[in-house]
């Protein structure tokens, strides 16, 4: 889960993180009293879940009223990559003398906690990782023993010698482990970490996203979210404990486990078609999630056929099959289905979908297939 | 032979008593697993099935049955802990079903199971069969056979598909071992490649990864460098889109980094043959690996 | 330092253990304000910090309100060991089914925490592990990954096989580990930890001991200190610095270092004299320190002689030598000094010395004869 | 020979610009310990007393000047951190003289050095001293001599009390250790004496106990069950009231346990001499030692 910068800073700042003064606003109006409390020039900042929002026209720099109404207008209501911006956060312009990156991820490769420090500040971490990877200093944390100061102070001074940046980095690594730890994130940001011209530093945007599986302790950030800012159908099979992805295509597919129903979504590709969707109805066997997943699926005009394909193990046959019946008894069933049932339980199944109108098919390919014909679409 | 579990493995269920722990375990039983114990706090003195021993503790499991390995059951929020309950009672292999658990928990259960010397496979698995021998988590029996192919995976249901190939092709397997879709996994492609190639029994393995880290590309390298068996791998997620968590918490492509291309260039620079679909993985075993050309043959 | 019973209870209560309800009281009006406010029979404890109140008579049991006035009337300015009870807690009195020990300290032999548990609560704990041993039931815990549930659950189900205890007891030790290591405790025990007769379970009793070292980052703990509980010269002086310990006999010690203050001790014993204290002025070199040093001492009319004892390393002769110097020049000392002073600088300190009364010896055991002999009571 | 430190030792010293670092650094170098670097963040460029570099971080120290021990005089709120930061950067030997540092931040830092391998003397320790080769710490340098003597104490002026009165007997020292006061410490007597056992160099030991604790009652049975040295010993604290902490946090009798009586019946037991007073040692240490004898007897 992520949470806008507003939220991030906010949880910074109550860590006793340096953050600009600032507030969020919904309407332009309330953009216009917050910088007139703010006073001096201030930024508009899009407050959206979606990267390179800067390029995209979302974060303006305001000299005085007269651009924070013009900026607050154009950014609020603007579309970006497909989210609307619904909050503008409007903060104190820095006088930026330096630029830093400052982060902490989870790194698989070590399985730990990751500093991530860089002088290269201000512009994206991947792109200097790609392009100038010397620039980047990282650090793996034991999770035992938690970040030391020492580590900190090493990585600042990897960057840095003035020593108020160094002070100033040093505790805002060791402020953003506490975070990291205590709020289950998976990363946590400060891009760019400025030195300002006075000589102070400032936690200048604030990046926090939070690790789903831990969410059931974490209730503060859990309220946090902002449900504007997903794709409803996605919200929709998460709550059912599905998970599911909106896709281009016109074959909706239902699989049990996500390696199973990304090799059959390329399965469809394969032989020529395009998949409307990623959808794993997840290792326990509940008929209704087979309904929600039915009724996610055909919230889409564009499918055309949809693709059971369930492999039973902890996923039992016979209940995706119960679900399945139950499913084209309660909705309005307007595309062919393909079934393909097989294993712990397989023959319950089989014997279920008898005398059903269900399309079956033994095989994956044979089923993907079939799926294609169904559609219009085959090879 | 076999890799991680076998003849020997005596088996203690925590969250024997739980829907999903029953389920399997009656099916690992019926399977002939050695299941010698069951835990469930405050169930302890009560039999599972008339037969299985269960304890409130872990510790008291072991060393009143000689369990050697556990395999979990119980809800993500408890995992972690039953996970160390396990290794700490003396377990030296725990395969953790449980879908769900934090990732930051994890990298410290990681910690603790290492510095134990036991080793853990999961969290988020379908866990380890030896055909003929053991099953030990929720993998259907009845689509492995015995035999000589070691099938390693990153997926659940993805991997009964290809093991079912495998049967219906007359290729029974060594081990079949899922390793989990999760960020941090006890037991790696690494660990379960070098498991196979020291194990006599098995002559070619059978790789499954998915988008999503650079585990693929490890073993790539491993493959090329220290193994003399056939593998053939195969890849899922080659049309999941960038930035989406595609199921499992570990199976996304962010930052342009763990792309399905990247994993197919990096198996194919090793030489590992990678098959466009599941259905071309028999086929492709058959160009490096005899038995499975005289199987296909033989249809 | 020790924090008193109802201080302790406030703490645990705020992380969510049962505490009987209760509030603490300096007057008997208050404490039947109290009893009255709780209702039903109430517990009447002298909070004191030393072992054993309850034998002295500090804890009452009060089945009405006259029996509160009674017994607050008793307790409260009751001497027990040398302190005045100036505080009673009121709480609420419990229906005891069995009664538990749970505590957690650091073992210093595993150089870890370890979880004691026992079945045989209520009753002085050290008695018990002398006396009847396997009724004891220890865990180290591995602090770099503190207390896991397993651990906690194993260790009640070592004593209990009831539900209620079981659980109210893991959550109590993890509970326990969580309140140590926050507050960086060295002790933190519940005793009794009981099972009411309606099967509900309750921390009755409540100690916590927390690390002297670590009371810099525990304001909140370090403002719950007790003055009045301490010896006046021992608070005075461990604020300058000094480690002091009032002891019965008449020569007054001034040494460095803790081993050789004791050993100082021991040989004013060996040779026939009784020590007045122990004093170790500590590693630094302050002369304000012996200054305070010698002020604390002569506070205490049995002092005859005053013995200093100061083998130099990290603490200087002439430093000492200064401040002994100052102290005789701003002080009445009406008693001889001897005074050994040997190690780093002690040529300057040996010059500084020459001409004043002071009496000075080469060795410990010629230092310590002449101070007896001064003190009129050599052999 | 000596033991933990010789001609080899190359210090760096954590907080060599404040007041006891810079005091004690110099005697240090005075007496021809090889310093080779200091370390106080922000101050990393300059030159201590015009020779020795300092720099910013440990890390770096090492790097530049290759220090393989590192002796602490930071305030104690930072010494487990500074701890770390020497065993992380690569020394293989800390000393650690700050006094007052939590215990329970002793706990995670004695593991964290144990498990790499390092070893840690203190902290709330005078150091150790090898006469004529280094000296790391606070010990005072003139009182001590090259000889066969190795000294092991608890305390630190009593331990330069009795060093003192070896040296004015004719006895030197192979090697005087303070293990420190602290209830947690991270080099204790056994592995003084079992450092002091295989030098062979060192003749004969006396250490110095107090009260709290039980580690003068298992370095009993060690000396009995696995020296051949002789041993003399000396306990502080025979007069300290019971419940008091003596000065260090360490020097407590509590819940009846590590009384001096216990300590000293330990050593009898185990074949031990316990001297009464400091003056006793050498006397009693004549009795097993025979140079110390020939010293005695030439006086």
């Amino acid at each position: 889960m992520k949470v806008h910068e507003y939220q991030a800073k906010e949880i910074f700042a109550s860590h006793g993180l340096p953050v600009p003064k600032g507030e969020v606003a919904t309407t332009v109006d309330e953009a216009v009293a917050i910088a007139e409390k703010i006073g001096g020039p201030v930024m508009v900042k899009a407050q959206v879940h979606v990267g390179g929002r800067g390029k995209a026209g979302g974060v303006k720099y305001a000299e005085d009223i007269e651009a924070v109404r013009k900026h607050a207008s154009a950014i609020l209501g603007m579309d970006i990559k497909g989210l609307t911006v619904e909050k503008v956060l409007i903060t104190e312009a820095m006088d930026i003398d330096e630029e830093y990156y400052v982060g902490l991820l989870m790194d698989r490769a070590s399985k730990s906690p990751m500093f991530i420090v860089s002088a290269a500040g201000g512009i994206d971490i991947e792109e200097v990782a790609r392009t100038t990877p010397e620039k980047i200093h990282t650090l793996v944390i034991d999770p035992r023993y938690g970040a030391q100061a020492f580590q900190a102070r090493r990585l600042a001074y990897g960057v840095s010698s003035d020593p108020a940046v160094v002070k100033g980095m040093t505790k805002a690594l060791l402020t953003l482990y506490r975070i990291y730890v205590e709020s289950d994130a998976s990363l946590v940001e400060i891009n760019p970490f400025i030195k300002a011209k006075d000589g102070s530093v400032w936690a200048v945007d604030a990046k926090l996203n939070i690790d789903d599986n831990a969410l059931y302790r974490q209730p503060k950030i859990e309220a946090m979210r902002d449900l504007s800012e997903e794709d409803p159908s996605e919200v929709e099979a998460k709550e059912a404990g599905l998970s599911f992805v909106k896709l281009e295509g016109n074959v909706g597919c239902l699989v049990n486990g996500a390696g199973l129903a990304m090799a059959t979504m390329d399965l469809v590709k394969y032989f020529g078609g395009q998949p409307a969707n990623f959808l794993d109805i997840g290792g326990s066997s509940n008929p209704d999630k087979v309904v929600t997943a039915m009724k996610i699926i055909l919230r889409d005009e564009n499918v055309k056929a949809i693709l059971f394909n369930i492999f039973g193990g902890i996923t039992r046959c016979d209940d995706v099959a119960a679900g399945l019946i139950k499913a084209v008894e309660m909705l309005d069933v307007p595309v062919p289905i393909v079934a393909r049932l097989t294993g712990t339980n397989e023959e319950e199944a089989r014997e279920m979908l008898k005398g059903t109108k269900l399309h079956p098919a033994a095989t994956m390919d044979e089923a993907v297939q079939l799926a294609l014909e169904l559609a219009g679409e085959g090879k | 032979m076999s890799i991680f579990v076998n003849k020997d493995t005596k088996l203690v269920v925590q969250g024997i008593t739980g829907r999903d722990g029953s389920f399997h375990t009656k099916q690992m039983m019926e399977y002939g697993t050695q299941v010698v114990a069951g835990v469930t706090p405050g169930k302890g003195g009560q039999k599972f099935e008339g037969s299985v021993p269960i304890f409130d503790t872990v510790a008291e499991a072991v060393k009143e049955t000689g369990a050697n390995t556990s395999v979990i059951y119980v809800p993500a929020a408890f995992a972690s802990d039953a996970i160390r309950e396990a290794v700490d009672a003396g377990c030296r292999l725990v395969v953790c079903i449980s879908e769900g658990v934090p990732v930051n928990d994890m990298a410290v259960t990681y910690k603790y199971v290492k510095e134990r010397g036991a080793q853990l496979i999961g969290p988020n698995c379908p866990g380890i069969i030896s055909p003929g021998q053991s099953k030990v988590g929720i993998l259907p029996a009845q689509i492995t056979a015995e035999g000589k192919v070691g099938v390693v995976s990153r997926s659940g249901t993805l991997t009964y598909e290809v093991v079912d190939q495998l049967t219906r092709n007359g290729l029974g397997q060594s081990t079949c071992i899922g390793i989990g879709g999760d960020p941090i996994i006890g037991t790696g492609f690494l660990d379960c490649l070098e498991a196979f190639e020291n194990d006599p029994e098995t002559e070619a393995v059978v790789l499954i990864g998915e988008i999503g880290g650079d585990d693929e590309e490890r073993a790539a390298e491993y493959i090329q460098t220290k193994m003399s068996k056939p593998v053939v791998s195969f890849i899922a997620g080659r049309t999941a889109p960038p930035g989406k968590r595609m199921g499992h918490a570990g199976a996304i492509v962010s930052g342009g980094k763990g792309t399905a291309e990247s994993k197919v260039k990096a198996f194919e620079a090793a030489g590992v043959r990678v098959a466009d679909k599941p259905s071309d993985i028999v086929p492709l075993l058959a160009e490096s690996y005899e038995p499975a050309r005289k199987a296909l043959e033989g249809r």
